[in-house]
């Protein structure tokens, strides 16, 4: 059904936590070969949800994919386990850093290439790549990882995932509790892998503006359905998009200061 | 239905004593089974009910509420456990069940006049206790040679093993030995610190007044640290083939006092169940062990249960179902003479035994056995406990008992009712 | 369809703060309390009530006092035996050493007994967490399992150290039949249900929760890490040292250290989780779960077996039970992992919702 | 003195007999974050599984070896502790991934009191013999130097050879191995371990099976010394403080902690029991575990616990 | 800068902070001071002592060296509780919410301090504690509105988005009635609109509740649009200090942390 250039299809699905709160109502979306598709929305849009669907860590979170289907080059991905994902080149660098508080920092991005067969000698390769892209992160390999601060928890939580040697990244929020010069080379980063290793990455974002600058295709997630999708390009063209999520709503930037009025976000009906 | 008389039964198959309790369990079962097979007590059949009750306390009570109003009512209960004897020693009185507990309980409760309801038939552990002092003099060559000798009692850390202590103090005043306490925390199942206290006081005999696997390990503590098995004595429920099965050969020369009957395979008793029941296939439990010490201490509190509904009916009407009051009545004179022991099958087993409204003890001898490797072997005479002793001890501590409860002793009148 | 709140509005903060804010709970739990107090003692059998209510009230009791440590304050305890048994060895002397000390009294001062030696014993948790700290409390309840036995004078130099009270009487209304010691249990279980669900939802309640969930983050808002663990220490260990002066009291008669080993104080460790950590109903739940289920499960597996004609020995029943018990457990669990009172208000839930899905 | 010594050596030996069962509790702990509260039903499913085959064996097949009654029933109670270990995974682990402590704690309680039923319905619920040759009798040194020498006793000079060789083992395996690695990941945080490949369910097999094995070679030992019977499960209890007084995430503190445990209990029964009446050395052995936790919370080499916002 | 806002004088003084975890110096002899009524934001690259210098203030951490001057009073260290009793609330940065706890009772836990009725009276609950409750439940309720959380009062915390935990989060400090603020990135992980409410807040807070903020931030326009001062710390050090317009040219700060200027 799929054609062979579609990585990720994710068809109508529905997510229950709980069984009985129903958070996503319907999402489909599709992340082509070698693409880098953003996944935009406010806060409690769904956007976590759908990335835990995709990466089948929904289980642990009481939470069930009751509806739809989710395809990875073609195969029903529902019932694989997440480790069976991460072999499959599949990875997921969660929301909240979620490293492993009592090991430490070199540790971290060790168990990173747990599912890796190609030898210790490659692993070192990329942990020095990884060291190369988070010089911080190399200053305090021997810390352990809840002593050291947010962003260089953030860090780690990226170079982990890049430790798997991943075909496809998912991204919960990489920008999070990150200086801006490090976002930027986050971002950097991921184009980085995408244009010399055809990484493809499918990244929920906040940070709209970054997103969809690096972005090629993004969705917009509302009240857990799509409300709009588009070529990143066109996206940032869109007027509500604009005023919503990029916060240069008509004319110019309007300072922080001077936003008087609590705004409410236009509700788009699905 | 209508003509049954119910006996609850509270066992436990099950838990850290099971090994102990399953044998119990089988002889008492077993007796039951036979007094129906041999046409029930005057015609009227025993109706029983198992209840498991894991030697807990909380559990014992759930049991005993849940049957004693079965079936027509409880005729009499034997709780098995000391800590669902106080319990349900409470209880009785108000629902009229005489608390039938052979070989152990409160030793006090013999006082017939303070415990209406109680009866701990056959012997208590002061008896116990008393036997074995009365062997180790023997074997010393008189209770004068006591003086100076060192005793040291390794007791169950729990109301059951503090028992003796107030008996062997008296004694030990009165002889002039040294008694050493050493209580091992429940289960038992470490008891190094205990052995090399023995060790160190190198004490002459020692006293074992233990259950379950604290009999094992400390027999083979004993062993390790080179105690003479020789010199020790246990109560009657650390003299059973569980305690010493596992340590086989160490636990040679390993002595305890019997509650009058040890292993007894040959006893006419043991044949009639092996031939009317274990033969037709309506046993309980595994043929080999019918006859082995804790079984026969089943089937020998069953009987003094059934012979107290007997003698009841010899009063209050023949082949008539018995009510809790009238058996209460029964045990209260129960007159086991030689002949009826004899007629029961339990000839050679036990000695005569009868009670009255101020002794529900009824007997106070015993004797003890030896472990030889393989079986339990009498290697003593018949001791009688010290009446001298016994009774000013059971008197003073009943009478305490019935101050703190604002009981008044039974009066001779209602001792006739 | 019917279990609805729409339409209950509340007017005022203190309308939205009642314990049961939805009508229809209102009026089920008022139902429920007139079937326990007026209707189930002439309905239930005296087995019933003597095996069954009985045990399971006060041990709900003492499940609550579990939950406001473990549940509420979230500080592991497995010395609820110990304070169960301190509350009962406490209550007894007070009751004979002082004849004519009402009962009620008599329970209150051993309840205070237990809050001196939980504090006492609490106090570690000011420096050790989590299973760390389930060694101070098992500390506590070795030590004094061993000290009923040995001191003599908690015992009043009975030589067996087992006790015994009889007469109990409140207001000159004798404690003895079954519905009479059933109602009083029954009354003493609500009344400090009451108090205590005030405590969990009041500020109090707040500052345990808080401790339990992140302890750094509650100092920096101003609460004393101290004065809200020793609180919840002395608070939960009253309220298990007047269930434990109950159990020996009322259920027992006549005790022995025993009665309050550790393995009490696992159960009723289990209970809290198994019914729900921090809820107050959870306490019942995990209440009836372990101690009313295999009771349950004991009686009606012959009568099961009985249907498919096999008969099954005392001991196979009780290894099936075992098994089946460990295995509903388990079960429950992969249900709903935050325990069967989650579980009832997930059900409620859907009832809110029912007919539709969500 | 010889006394001392004897006192010392006795309490360092039972030490290493508790670090036996508090091994089981530590690999578990350390793989899952969970506090097996099933270690003692284990031990005494494993005791019963290798005495019953021990029996049954020779049964079957007639040939009459103790050597190879035991080794073979060995080999068939480990197969079994296997089958277990894959069974929990199946039906218990596998579907609480994620969940709180209390959650998985209560769920071993669940497998202990199945294993507790299942185990002497299986194989019964009387006493069963392991009879493995270990010697009985006790030997004493030194006997020159005092009098009456210094008591040791054969059979558990050999019981803690085997702990401390496990041990030895088990140490090795979590420190070379990249599953060490993994094992403290998924302690930590099962959602991303998960997420990063580390396969849980696999993991967890491996643990449960080691600690399974654990458990059969303390049942095995502590079976020759008691007997096989249901109070092996009790065992577990004596081992609690050795556990969390060595720190519940440290193979080797396990050890220290039994050392320490075995050797403190024991002086304190011997000398400071006589004075208070006796039976203390349970509860002193919380209290010696309570008071090194003082000085550190976290046990003698456990993890450091973090809080840190 | 609104009009009615007046920077007084300085509130909180910070000198000579040395902070060493081990080998790793996360604060060298930090100065700094805060008035008033301002909005003081410290900024800085990933590791540089930020959240480790609110942690100072907060009596969590105690600094090896230097000193704290709070309205007139010198503290070596700060001790929680009584920081707390001064008058300073805080958010953090990896939300420390209590989880298990419903949104409302989050943030009543902020008024314990000021609640009086001792436990019998909050047993019993009849009279004065229902009264007191009832006085602090209307407090919270006004903060719930303000932050647009009514929907979720109810819901306990651990199942809300980052977002509105984060809100929580302010809340809570909110209801402690804090003069002093200390605001741990508190826009992480929200998108523009939602930074621009959270503005709004932190800034009506200043207004109506005169609090002084403390404001950690790596969204620059956010930190230049609503800040009065800022501090700028790099490797624990701190390499700058004044206007948001200084701090834009500064050089150092440019290299080590701006990058490009904004
Ligand atoms: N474990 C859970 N249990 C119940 N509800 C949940 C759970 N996790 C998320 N939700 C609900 O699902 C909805 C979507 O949450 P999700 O975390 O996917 O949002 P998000 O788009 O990632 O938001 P944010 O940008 O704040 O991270 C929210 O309303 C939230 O309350
Ligand atoms: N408790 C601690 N133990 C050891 N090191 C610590 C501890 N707390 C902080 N550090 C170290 O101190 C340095 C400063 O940390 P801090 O959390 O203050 O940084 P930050 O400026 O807030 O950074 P971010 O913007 O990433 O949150 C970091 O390198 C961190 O690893
Ligand atoms: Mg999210
Ligand atoms: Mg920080």
């Amino acid at each position: 059904m799929s054609s062979p250039s579609i990585v990720l299809n994710v068809n109508g699905i529905e997510v229950i936590y709980n069984h009985v709160i129903l958070v996503l109502k319907g999402v489909s979306l599709v992340v082509p070969e070698g693409g880098i598709v953003a996944l935009l929305g406010g806060n409690g849009a769904g956007k976590t949800t759908t990335l835990r669907a995709v990466s089948n860590l929904l289980a642990g979170e009481r939470g069930a994919v009751t509806k739809g289907s989710i395809e990875l080059r073609g195969e029903r991905i529902e019932a694989l386990s997440p480790s069976e994902l991460v072999k499959r080149g599949l990875i997921q660098v969660m929301e909240g850093r979620h490293c492993f508080a009592h090991l430490t920092i070199e540790d971290n991005l060790m168990t990173g290439a747990y599912t890796r067969t190609d030898g210790k000698a490659a692993i070192a390769e990329t942990l020095e790549k990884v060291y190369a892209y988070f010089p911080r992160l190399k200053t305090r390999r021997t810390s352990q990882a809840a002593y050291t601060s947010g962003g260089e928890q953030q860090m780690c939580a990226i170079g982990r995932a890049l430790m798997a040697n991943p075909t496809m990244v998912l991204l919960d929020e990489p920008s999070m509790g990150l200086a801006p010069q490090i976002v930027e080379e986050v971002f950097e980063i991921v184009k980085d892998l995408n244009t010399k290793e055809r990484v493809t990455f499918l990244l929920a974002e906040q940070n709209t503006n970054m997103a969809l600058r690096y972005a090629d295709y993004g969705y917009i997630l509302e009240n857990g359905r799509i409300v709009m999708d588009g070529e990143a390009r066109s996206l940032r063209e869109n007027e509500d998009v604009k005023e919503f999520y990029l916060g240069v709503g008509g004319a110019d930037r309007k300072s922080f200061r001077d936003v008087k009025s609590y705004k409410r976000r236009k509700r788009w009906l699905a | 239905q209508a003509n049954e008389q119910f006996i609850p039964v509270l066992s436990y198959r099950t838990g850290a004593y099971a090994p102990n309790g399953t044998p119990w369990a089988n002889g008492y079962v077993d007796y039951l089974k036979l007094v129906n097979a041999r046409g029930g007590i005057n015609g009227v059949k025993i109706s029983f009910e198992e209840c498991e009750t894991g030697y807990d306390t909380a559990r014992s009570v759930e049991c005993y509420e849940r049957l004693k109003g079965k079936n027509g009512g409880a005729s009499l209960v034997q709780p098995l456990s000391t800590g669902a004897t106080f319990a349900i020693t409470e209880k009785a009185p108000v629902d009229k069940i005489p608390v039938v507990t052979v070989g152990y309980g409160r030793s006090e409760s013999a006082d017939g006049t303070v415990f209406k309801w109680n009866f701990p038939i056959a012997g208590t552990y002061w008896v116990a206790a008393d036997a074995i002092i009365q062997a180790v003099a023997k074997k010393e060559g008189g209770l004068d040679k006591l003086k100076g000798k060192k005793i040291a009692l390794i007791y169950h850390d729990s109301p059951y093993g503090k028992e003796p202590i107030p008996l062997l103090q008296e004694r030990a005043k009165m002889h002039g030995f040294d008694l050493q306490l050493l209580p091992v925390t429940a289960p038992g199942v470490e008891q190094k610190a205990t052995w090399l206290q023995v060790r160190q006081a190198r004490p002459d005999y020692v006293l074992l007044w233990g259950w379950g696997v604290m009999n094992s390990t400390a027999l083979k503590e004993a062993q390790a640290t080179g105690f003479a098995r020789e010199k020790m004595y246990g109560v009657w429920w650390a003299g059973a083939e569980p305690d010493v099965k596992d340590v086989g050969d160490g636990a040679k020369g390993y002595n305890a006092v019997t509650m009058q009957h040890g292993a007894e395979p040959q006893s006419k008793l043991v044949k009639d169940v092996v031939s009317m029941l274990h033969d037709k296939n309506q046993g309980t439990g595994p043929k080999e062990e019918v006859g082995q010490v804790l079984y026969m201490r089943g089937a020998m509190s069953a009987m003094l249960g059934v012979e107290g509904i007997r003698s009841a009916q010899e009063r209050f009407g023949k082949g008539k179902v018995m009510t809790g009051e009238q058996v209460r009545w029964g045990l209260e004179n129960l007159n086991l003479t030689q002949a009826k022991l004899d007629g029961l099958g339990f000839a050679g087993v036990m000695r005569p035994i009868s009670t009255s409204c101020t002794d529900h003890m009824g007997a106070a001898w015993a004797r003890i056995h030896t472990w030889d490797g393989k079986a339990w072997k009498f290697t003593s005479d018949w001791l009688q406990a010290d009446e001298q002793i016994i009774k000013p001890l059971v008197k003073s501590t009943a009478a305490k008992y019935a101050a703190e409860k604002k009981l008044t002793a039974r009066t001779p009148a209602d001792c006739q009712s | 369809m019917f279990y609805r709140e729409n339409g209950q509005f509340k007017t005022s903060y203190r309308a939205d703060q009642q314990v049961f804010p939805i009508l229809q709970d209102r009026v089920a739990i008022g139902l429920l309390l007139i079937f326990a107090f007026a209707v189930v003692p002439f309905l239930a059998s005296d087995y019933l009530m003597r095996a069954i209510l009985i045990p399971f009230v006060i041990i709900s009791l003492a499940a609550l006092g579990v939950n406001v440590l473990v549940g509420y304050c979230g500080q592991i305890s497995l010395g609820s035996g110990a304070f169960m048994a301190v509350g009962a060895y406490g209550a007894y002397n007070f009751f004979v050493r002082f004849p004519g000390l009402p009962l009620i009294p008599a329970l209150i001062l051993g309840g205070l007994c237990a809050t001196l030696f939980g504090i006492l014993f609490g106090l570690p948790s000011l420096r050790v967490k989590g299973l760390y700290l389930a060694v101070a409390t098992l500390a506590a309840q070795f030590f004094s399992d061993w000290m009923f036995l040995r001191i003599k004078w908690f015992t009043l130099d009975t030589p067996s150290g087992s006790v015994s009270v009889s007469n109990l009487q409140v207001f000159g209304w004798p404690i003895e039949s079954a519905a009479s010691k059933y109602l009083f249990c029954l009354a003493m279980l609500v009344v400090i249900a009451v108090l205590t669900k005030n405590l969990v939802r009041g500020a109090i309640g707040r500052e345990w929760m808080a401790i339990r969930d992140m302890d750094v983050a509650a100092a920096v808002i101003g609460i004393r890490p101290m004065y809200a663990k020793l609180s919840a220490f002395a608070v939960s260990s009253f309220i298990i040292g007047v269930a434990g002066a109950l159990w020996a009291f009322v259920y027992l008669g006549a005790w022995e250290p025993a009665a309050f080993s550790v393995d009490q104080s696992f159960r009723l460790l289990f209970m809290v989780i198994i019914g729900g950590l921090g809820s107050i109903t959870g306490a019942f739940f995990g209440a009836a779960f372990i101690t009313v289920l295999p009771i349950v499960l004991n009686q009606v597996l012959p009568v099961i077996a009985g249907w498919f004609g096999a008969q099954i020995s005392t001991v196979g029943i009780a290894h099936a039970e075992l098994m089946i018990f460990g295995g509903l457990i388990v079960w429950f669990l992969i249900v709903e992992p935050h325990g069967l009172a989650k579980l009832w208000s997930t059900g409620k839930q859907k009832l809110r919702l029912w007919p539709f899905p969500h | 003195m010889a006394f001392f010594l004897e006192t010392l050596f006795g309490g360092l030996m039972v030490g290493m007999l508790y670090s036996l069962v508090a091994l089981g509790f530590v690999l578990i702990f350390k793989a899952s974050g969970v506090f097996n509260f099933a270690q003692g039903a284990m031990v005494l499913f494993a005791a019963l599984a290798m005495a019953r085959f021990a029996e049954w064996i020779p049964m079957w097949t007639g040939i009459e070896s103790r050597w190879f009654a035991n080794g073979a029933a060995f080999v068939v109670a480990g197969l079994v502790m296997f089958a277990v270990a894959w069974l929990i995974e199946r039906l218990v682990l596998r579907h609480l991934v994620n969940q709180e402590g209390a959650t998985l704690l209560m769920a071993t309680l669940g497998i202990a009191y199945f294993l507790d039923g299942a185990g002497q319905t299986l194989f019964g619920s009387n006493i069963y013999k392991i009879d493995i040759g270990m010697p009985k009798d006790p030997i004493f040194l030194l006997d020159k130097v005092f009098e009456g020498g210094i008591l040791i006793n054969k059979e558990d000079l050999y019981a803690a050879a085997i702990a401390a060789a496990l041990v030895a083992l088990l140490s090795l395996f979590f420190q070379k191995t990249g599953t060490g690695r993994a094992l403290r990941a998924v302690a930590d945080d099962h959602q991303a371990a998960q997420s990063i490949g580390i396969p849980l369910t696999r993991i967890w097999v491996i643990v449960w099976c080691v600690a399974g094995v654990v458990a059969l070679v303390a049942g095995m030992i502590w079976g020759s010394k008691l007997g096989v019977q249901f109070s092996l499960t009790t065992v577990a209890l004596r081992a609690l403080p050795v556990v969390i007084l060595g720190g519940l995430t440290s193979v080797p503190g396990a050890i220290i902690g039994g050392l320490i445990i075995g050797v403190g209990e024991k002086l304190s029964e011997v000398y400071l029991g006589p004075y208070v009446g006796g039976g203390i050395e349970i509860w002193f052995a919380y209290v010696l575990a309570l008071v090194f936790l003082l000085f550190r919370p976290q046990g003698l080499f456990g993890e450091k616990i973090i809080d840190r916002v | 800068m609104s009009s009615n806002r007046k920077v007084g004088e300085v509130i909180l003084d910070v000198q000579n902070i040395s902070l060493s975890f081990g080998g790793v110096k996360a604060l060298t002899d930090i100065s700094f001071d805060v008035r008033e009524h301002e909005v003081r934001a410290i900024i800085g690259p990933n590791g540089a002592g930020k959240s480790s210098m609110l942690n100072c203030i907060n009596g969590v951490y105690w600094p090896q060296q230097g000193s704290i001057t709070f309205r007139g009073k010198t503290f070596k260290h700060m001790n929680s509780r009584q920081v707390a009793e001064m008058g300073v609330a805080r958010t953090f940065q990896n939300l420390a919410l209590f989880k298990g706890m419903s949104v409302l009772d989050n943030i009543m836990t902020g008024r314990n301090l000021r609640m009086k009725s001792n436990l019998f009276q909050q047993a019993i609950r009849w009279g004065a504690a229902e009264r007191e409750e009832t006085k602090h439940r209307e407090f919270v309720e006004q903060i719930i509105d303000f932050l647009e959380i009514q929907a979720h009062r109810k819901t306990p915390v651990g199942q809300l988005p980052y977002g509105l935990q984060k809100r929580v989060d302010l809340g809570r400090a909110l209801a402690m009635e804090p003069q002093v603020l200390l605001l741990d990135e508190p826009m992480a992980g929200m998108n523009v609109e939602e930074k621009q409410d959270m503005s709004r807040f932190i800034l009506d807070v200043n207004d109506e509740f005169g609090s002084t903020i403390v404001l950690i931030e790596h969204d620059m326009g956010v930190v230049m649009d609503i800040s009065d001062r800022v501090v700028v710390l790099d490797y624990g050090k701190k390499i700058g200090d004044g206007t948001p317009d200084e701090v834009r040219s500064n050089e150092n700060v440019i290299r080590a942390y701006l990058g490009v200027e904004h």
